[in-house]
């Protein structure tokens, strides 16, 4: 979808706010609602969508006319990218934009957390990809595996580059795979549990491809993890800490994320399967002693997740409650407490094992 | 006789009510004074200073103004030594005649204005006997004084108090040939003092007193030099008028004493009679509801009785006391005098219909002064009069200022922390004006938190603080209406510099018909709108943002 | 005649001189408090019932403790409407004689204890007659009184106030057969007032009294059921002796008068006689440095020889005043008092040695309760007393509260915001006790600040505060000591464990004996070492230690 | 230096305390100082190397019983490691460390804040480096250039991996180098200049290998340009922001770190030179108006390190000084305001055509 012509969206934006300044009108830009409100969960694809609630930004508004000018100049840069086959990221574009208006002490943007929502403004607009926009997304995440792929010509072997593994770069679309040869992908949240892994050949003894997002995964990172599972029929296991935050980074590489809800079905990967950690994982691995007691914020957090559609099925309620009752929560690094090799040879084999996965 | 007791013996040294009721005697207020001189405020050396000119301003301008002459006074202090002073204090009121000389300075609770309802800055007959106490105990000395009423003569004689009678002495008492006809009265006292400028001072008690007193010119002669305050205008305040008690308020206790004691033949006669505000009609009212015969001997009436009629009084309606007991320092007098002294952007003053507490008529005005050079941080200054008197001590247990903080600035635009004075550029004077003030001690330096006072202060710092947030409202529109064009006029080439880069279309034509739409500034929204609201970012989890950036 | 002035022309209601001097008259003592019973304590109906019951107590236990005494106290408080109370106050002192009956209760400034130099609760002679006025004022109703000197007659009468003459009117005046010899006072009063029981009310006003007053036995019969306060000592307070005035800080003018009226013959016997603490060789000094010879008949002596003798006096060394004119709690019974009332932990009381304010002998006493169950939150609750009368209103505007403010009471391990009072468990009990308090106002609800009077008092505190810290710092000293045991023992058992994983060597003998040195204690450093100094990081840029994680 | 036997010297220095217990003295363990104070700074060899001041950690005394404590298990552990030729990292070490002491609520570890920089002490009070001790560092770092490696067995092409560029691993001494083709190494430190300079094909046209180092640079990443620098005698030219953060960077990929000031000879690169950004570089190349104003902080930074001696070169004293006077920071992004291509065609080449170096 919204893959033909992104130029012509956003000079047809233009000459829409240009009618309306002919019309004496109030010129406005009119953006999907991004909010809970407007999520669309489909819980047969598995996957959030956007409603058709819109709000409308009005450049005579005191509250909006900023933003409005903002707009304006965002899909004016990006339209020059577009022309100019130039790629760049949100940091440099907004370094590019900054300036201090005529006659006063006022920068068109101050901060880069000014400017960036503004990019996700457009792509939701326009219903269009922010890479079609040239824009790259950060840089996060590292995979190794029995993986050939071509990158710019160069024919890269992800289980050849010794320690490091490949750095996923923001964009993806056009790498093409060469040879694939695992059973499962294992999506690690953090690094560290990755690096042991790396070092005990998890991925070679049990043939698969192993993916780290450091983090909430990056854009490529979860196109990455979509587009192998897609199109080698590849089963995915995340594996991610214990607490709302963790399962959260599962559930964005599983279903979307909301303010990005209209890609779901190019970032989503909607068979993607839970691992681990759980809060009933504690008992049954005897992980108490390193687990860490939970916030009120983390708290806060597992009630509003309980509230999710896509979080309905019983046994995330049941994980939830189970925060919410002990308090507890436990990092991937817990299972050290075990062993240095606990997680290695133990958790992970067994879980793989009994298929104990969690919706 | 020793009273025995069952538990207790009684010990050699222990009194019976014998030899108790043989030491009982008589204290004369003067020595009561003496003993407990801080009541009148003279509890350091400092303050002492400033009292005993305070006394001396407030009686001249009294005199004066009960005798209709502008007043000129003058104030000299002089240094002798280090803690010792010597104090003139010099005025042109009436003088005082010869046969009430000694005891006008030298008898405590001796005077005229204590019984009647008329506003004066002196009531008691306490002050200026105060500074001549202060000034013999301190120093040994007797005051000075010289008078005249304008006649031949001008009497010059030296006067002590004799506190265990509270009487005065008089030592040296010469004339002299007056051919300038001068009246007026100069009081000279030696004290030990303690010399300050700053807060609590002569020089502030004489710059409000100037505000506050217009139409008097006080010459000071300090330590470090003369100050003048000039006159700003010659007309004379109101005369206040004497007047007898309203109903509203008046205490039992006292009026079974009235009905003892006054010359009306009957009950409705004495209702008419002694008191403001009862017709003929009022007081048949108040006997029908009291159930008493009109034609009853008010000494006759008991004390059951008396307490119906004094229920009927309070619930009878009848209009407020007469104003003219009150003199107020009117509203156009309150803005002169805040202009003269202070440079702020806005004034305003405010005064109160009369009202009424515990039957004493009173007045409540405020004046503000807003914004110009005051200073912006801080809280406000709160200048306090009482009958035209300066207050500079006991603020915080003051009525007024209980009033002052319990009005909540915030409506008039602006700050204020919970219970506290108002933060800003702001200036509030209050003046309570009444014929009886509730001094919470002798030294009439604050005024006692009764409810209707404080009430009525409110109403009048409220009547002024609408005025004012008209003003700082209409302040702020201009400027936000003038800021709200600049805003969009500074966006405006952008927006038309990006429709170009866009389009293609040129950004002149464009610009134009923006810049003319902020000129007809019908389109423009001030209330932020639903995008705003939807676009908030708190509305989603702090993560999904994290995720595709 | 008008007087003329240049510049104001009288108009037709000016007074003259003359006008003037006809208005003046004599105010009665009476009247003037009848006007200003906010002076009193009577400013508002809640405060005028504690007031009363206040006056009433005070002046029963200073009774009995004159006739030595054993104080038996009975204080009744009956609703009779909404707003009206009738207040019973009974005693078993020594009653009063026949001949003094009405102009006790009837006339103000009017008793025994003004003039004497020993301490009492009540001085002024106006205590009860006010509470008496201010039944009259607000019901119209006469105080009733019961009272017998143990003879064979009681006497009951009415009386009210004629306040115009301030001299008592006396109605119904009654006798009874006392075949029980019963003696002591007993007063109604009828008055409109309004009841509460929470901070300052008559329960908290009757149980500090009992703290201070341990050898009292006070029954208390309010609204809402009785109350008794038992006597925990039969044992009177020493009584305290009428003294002679000491020459340190008596005024000038008091030293004037006494030389005019004194029977001595001379300045030399004049000072011996009429002074505490001069004898012959103390009176040559003073008149040597003075340079006036000793026989010079005292009314002789000018006013410039009598300010040279002041000041000799000020100079010469004397012994403070004789402390038997004062009556403390003692230490003894204010610690008794707090552990009656407060379950602490720790209990001290300080007595100070008697000193001197202008003239008059004072002494101060602290007692301070610490922890137990008391509130650590929040700050210190304050207890003031004058002469054992607890002092419940005006608290910020006292003395005693200035003193405990400004004490550094960090020094003694608690907690103080500056220039407040202290926060943590404790309670804090200050005495003033002097032949002459210095009350604010006659309300005696605050005591002016005398410098002499807030150094004594925050002395006081000091000492006491000393004792405090010492217990405080033991206390959390032993708690430090052990807990630093235990922490020892925490950490030996993983050291040890530690060691034989790093060396082989098994971990039992290394456990042990590092165990054997924790009791031993020898070694243990409890001050911050070199080693801690140079690792905090602060002293490294941040950066610095992101370099190698 | 220091590299014979290891577990010898964990094993001594339990030992030594036992002894002490023996003779029942106060058990000690002696930690050189690590604060300015002791710190050298050799202007010949242009590196930071430690003092000989050292502070003493006793087990009875209440201030340091708990370090101590730390101390031993980080040792105790550290063997077992090397023992068992097992490697971990950091956080890793924490979980298994961290445990509640008996009948206590206290526990042995509360966060990682307080076992990294134990493994400081020992690494210093043995004269060891951390990777002896089996520790990984912090992982950070990509590197593109014509280069070819041997890792773990794998070859890996440096040039030859699309567009994500190698990861740098934590340990670096096992890699070696099959081929090497650059002229110099531009070592840059944020990661969106560095893909900016790899879209551009800046490493091909000006034959460099060039490194980002996102952020402050790790120790792999260090030693990476130390290693690559002096084995084959390769110029380091350091890209950072123009600020005190960017310069400090700077500093320690020149002379070392303060807290490893012992291992300088093996992280430090001395010959490395500063490229850019510098205050002069704002006016130079007209980038007044994307400048950000220094905040107090950075003053306050700039002055202490007008203080340190090895930043008393007289080009350094007049930029610090710069800074404190005009308080303007700039950051790499700011070139892109002067256009996209900026930095890669102008500002760049320009800079080393020049030679135009801060030392």
């Amino acid at each position: 979808m919204a893959e033909r012509n992104p130029k012509e969206k956003l000079v047809k934006m233009g000459n829409d706010i240009i009618k309306e300044v002919d019309a004496k009108e109030n010129p406005k830009i009119e953006i999907p609602i991004r909010s809970l409100s407007n999520i669309i969960y489909n819980d047969k694809s598995k996957s959030l969508s956007i409603g058709d609630k819109t709000s409308k930004r009005f450049f005579f508004n005191v509250a909006h006319a900023k933003k409005f000018m903002q707009t304006t100049m965002v899909a004016a840069f990006c339209k020059e990218l577009i022309e100019g086959k130039i790629h760049t990221n949100l940091r440099d574009m907004f370094y590019n934009l900054k300036r201090t208006l005529k006659d006063s002490e006022e920068n068109t943007f101050d901060e880069q957390s000014e400017s960036d929502p503004i990019v996700v403004d457009i792509e939701v607009a326009l219903d269009m990809l922010r890479e079609q926009l040239h824009l790259g997304a950060d840089v996060r995440g590292r995979v190794v595996g029995n993986v050939s792929i071509v990158d710019r010509g160069d024919v890269v072997n992800w289980g050849k580059l010794g320690s490091g593994g490949w750095a996923i770069p923001s964009i993806v679309e056009e790498i093409t795979f060469k040879s694939v040869d695992a059973k499962f992908i294992l999506v690690i949240e953090k690094n560290a549990a990755f690096e042991r892994l790396h070092e005990d050949k998890f991925w070679q003894k049990h043939n698969c491809i192993i993916i780290t997002t450091q983090g909430q995964a990056a854009r490529g990172c979860r196109r990455l993890i979509q587009r192998l599972s897609a199109e080698f029929k590849l089963p995915v296991y995340v594996f991610c800490d214990s607490d709302p935050y963790g399962w959260y980074i599962y559930s964005v590489i599983k279903f979307g994320s909301m303010s990005l809800a209209h890609q779901s079905d190019r970032l989503g990967t909607p068979n993607a399967r839970y691992i681990g950690l759980t809060v009933s994982d504690i008992e049954e691995f005897g992980l108490d002693k390193f687990t860490i007691r939970a916030k009120d914020v983390d708290i806060k957090r597992a009630k509003d997740m309980m509230k999710y559609e896509w979080f309905q099925a019983p046994e995330w309620q049941k994980e939830l409650k189970l925060l919410v009752d002990k308090k507890k929560k436990a990092e991937l690094e817990a299972l050290s407490g075990r062993g240095l090799r606990f997680m290695t040879e133990e958790y992970l084999p067994k879980k793989i094992k009994n298929k104990d996965f969690l919706p | 006789m020793a009273a025995k007791d069952g538990l207790g013996a009684p010990i050699s040294d222990n009194m019976t009510a014998e030899d108790i009721a043989l030491n009982m005697k008589e204290i004369s207020v003067a020595e009561f004074f003496e003993k407990n001189r801080h009541l009148l405020g003279y509890e350091n050396s400092s303050k002492a200073m400033l009292t005993i000119v305070k006394e001396g301003v407030d009686n001249s301008l009294d005199a004066c103004e009960d005798a209709g002459i502008l007043p000129e006074l003058k104030v000299t202090v002089k240094q002798l030594g280090i803690d010792r002073f010597r104090i003139i204090m010099e005025d042109n009121g009436p003088g005082v005649v010869e046969a009430k000389m000694a005891l006008a300075f030298g008898k405590m609770l001796f005077g005229s204005k204590f019984h009647r309802l008329k506003q004066s800055r002196g009531k008691q007959g306490l002050g200026i006997r105060g500074a001549i106490l202060y000034a013999q105990l301190t120093t040994g000395k007797p005051a000075k004084i010289r008078t005249s009423t304008g006649d031949a003569k001008v009497h010059e004689f030296e006067l002590l108090i004799d506190t265990v009678r509270n009487e005065p002495k008089i030592s040296a008492h010469t004339t002299a040939p007056n051919k300038e006809r001068w009246h007026g009265v100069s009081i000279e006292l030696e004290i030990e003092g303690v010399y300050v400028e700053r807060a609590q001072s002569i020089h502030e008690y004489l710059k409000r007193t100037a505000i506050a007193n217009p139409y008097a010119h006080i010459i000071y002669n300090g330590p470090n030099g003369v100050l003048k305050y000039e006159r700003t205008t010659n007309t004379m305040p109101k005369h206040p008028k004497e007047i007898k008690p309203h109903p509203y308020g008046i205490e039992l206790g006292i009026l079974i004493r009235m009905m003892a004691t006054t010359r009306s033949q009957n009950v409705r006669s004495f209702l008419m009679g002694e008191f403001s505000r009862v017709g003929g009609s009022s007081a048949d009212q108040i006997l029908a509801l009291a159930k008493l015969e009109a034609g009853r001997k008010p000494a006759s009436i008991a004390n059951d009785e008396a307490e119906r009629l004094h229920k009927s009084m309070q619930m009878v309606k009848l209009i407020a006391p007469p104003t003219d007991c009150i003199s107020p320092m009117t509203e156009t007098l309150i803005e002169n005098g805040l202009k003269k002294e202070l440079e702020a952007d806005f004034y305003v003053a405010i005064t109160r219909p009369p009202s009424v507490y515990r039957g004493n008529p009173f007045q409540v005005e405020v004046g503000l002064a807003y914004g110009g050079k005051l200073n912006p941080q801080g809280a406000a200054e709160l200048y306090r009069f009482a009958n035209k008197v300066p207050l500079l001590y006991h603020q915080s247990s003051c009525a007024i200022t209980k009033a002052v903080e319990e009005v909540d600035w915030k409506r008039y635009g602006l700050q204020q922390s919970s219970g506290g004075m108002p933060v800003g550029p702001l200036v509030v004077l209050v003046h309570f004006a009444s014929v009886w003030v509730p001094f919470t001690s002798e030294g009439k330096e604050a005024i006692a938190e009764y409810p209707e006072i404080i009430k009525d202060i409110k109403l009048a710092i409220q009547d002024a603080g609408r005025n004012l947030a008209s003003f700082v409202r209409s302040q702020r529109k201009s400027r936000e209406g003038q800021m709200r064009r600049q805003l969009f006029e500074r966006y405006i080439p952008v927006v038309a510099e990006s429709l170009e880069k866009l389009t293609g279309k040129d950004h002149a034509p464009i610009e134009m018909k923006l810049e003319a739409m902020v000129k007809a500034g019908k389109l423009i929204i001030v209330e932020p709108a639903e995008e705003t609201k939807t676009e908030t970012k708190k509305a989603e989890p702090a993560e999904d943002e994290g995720a595709d950036e």
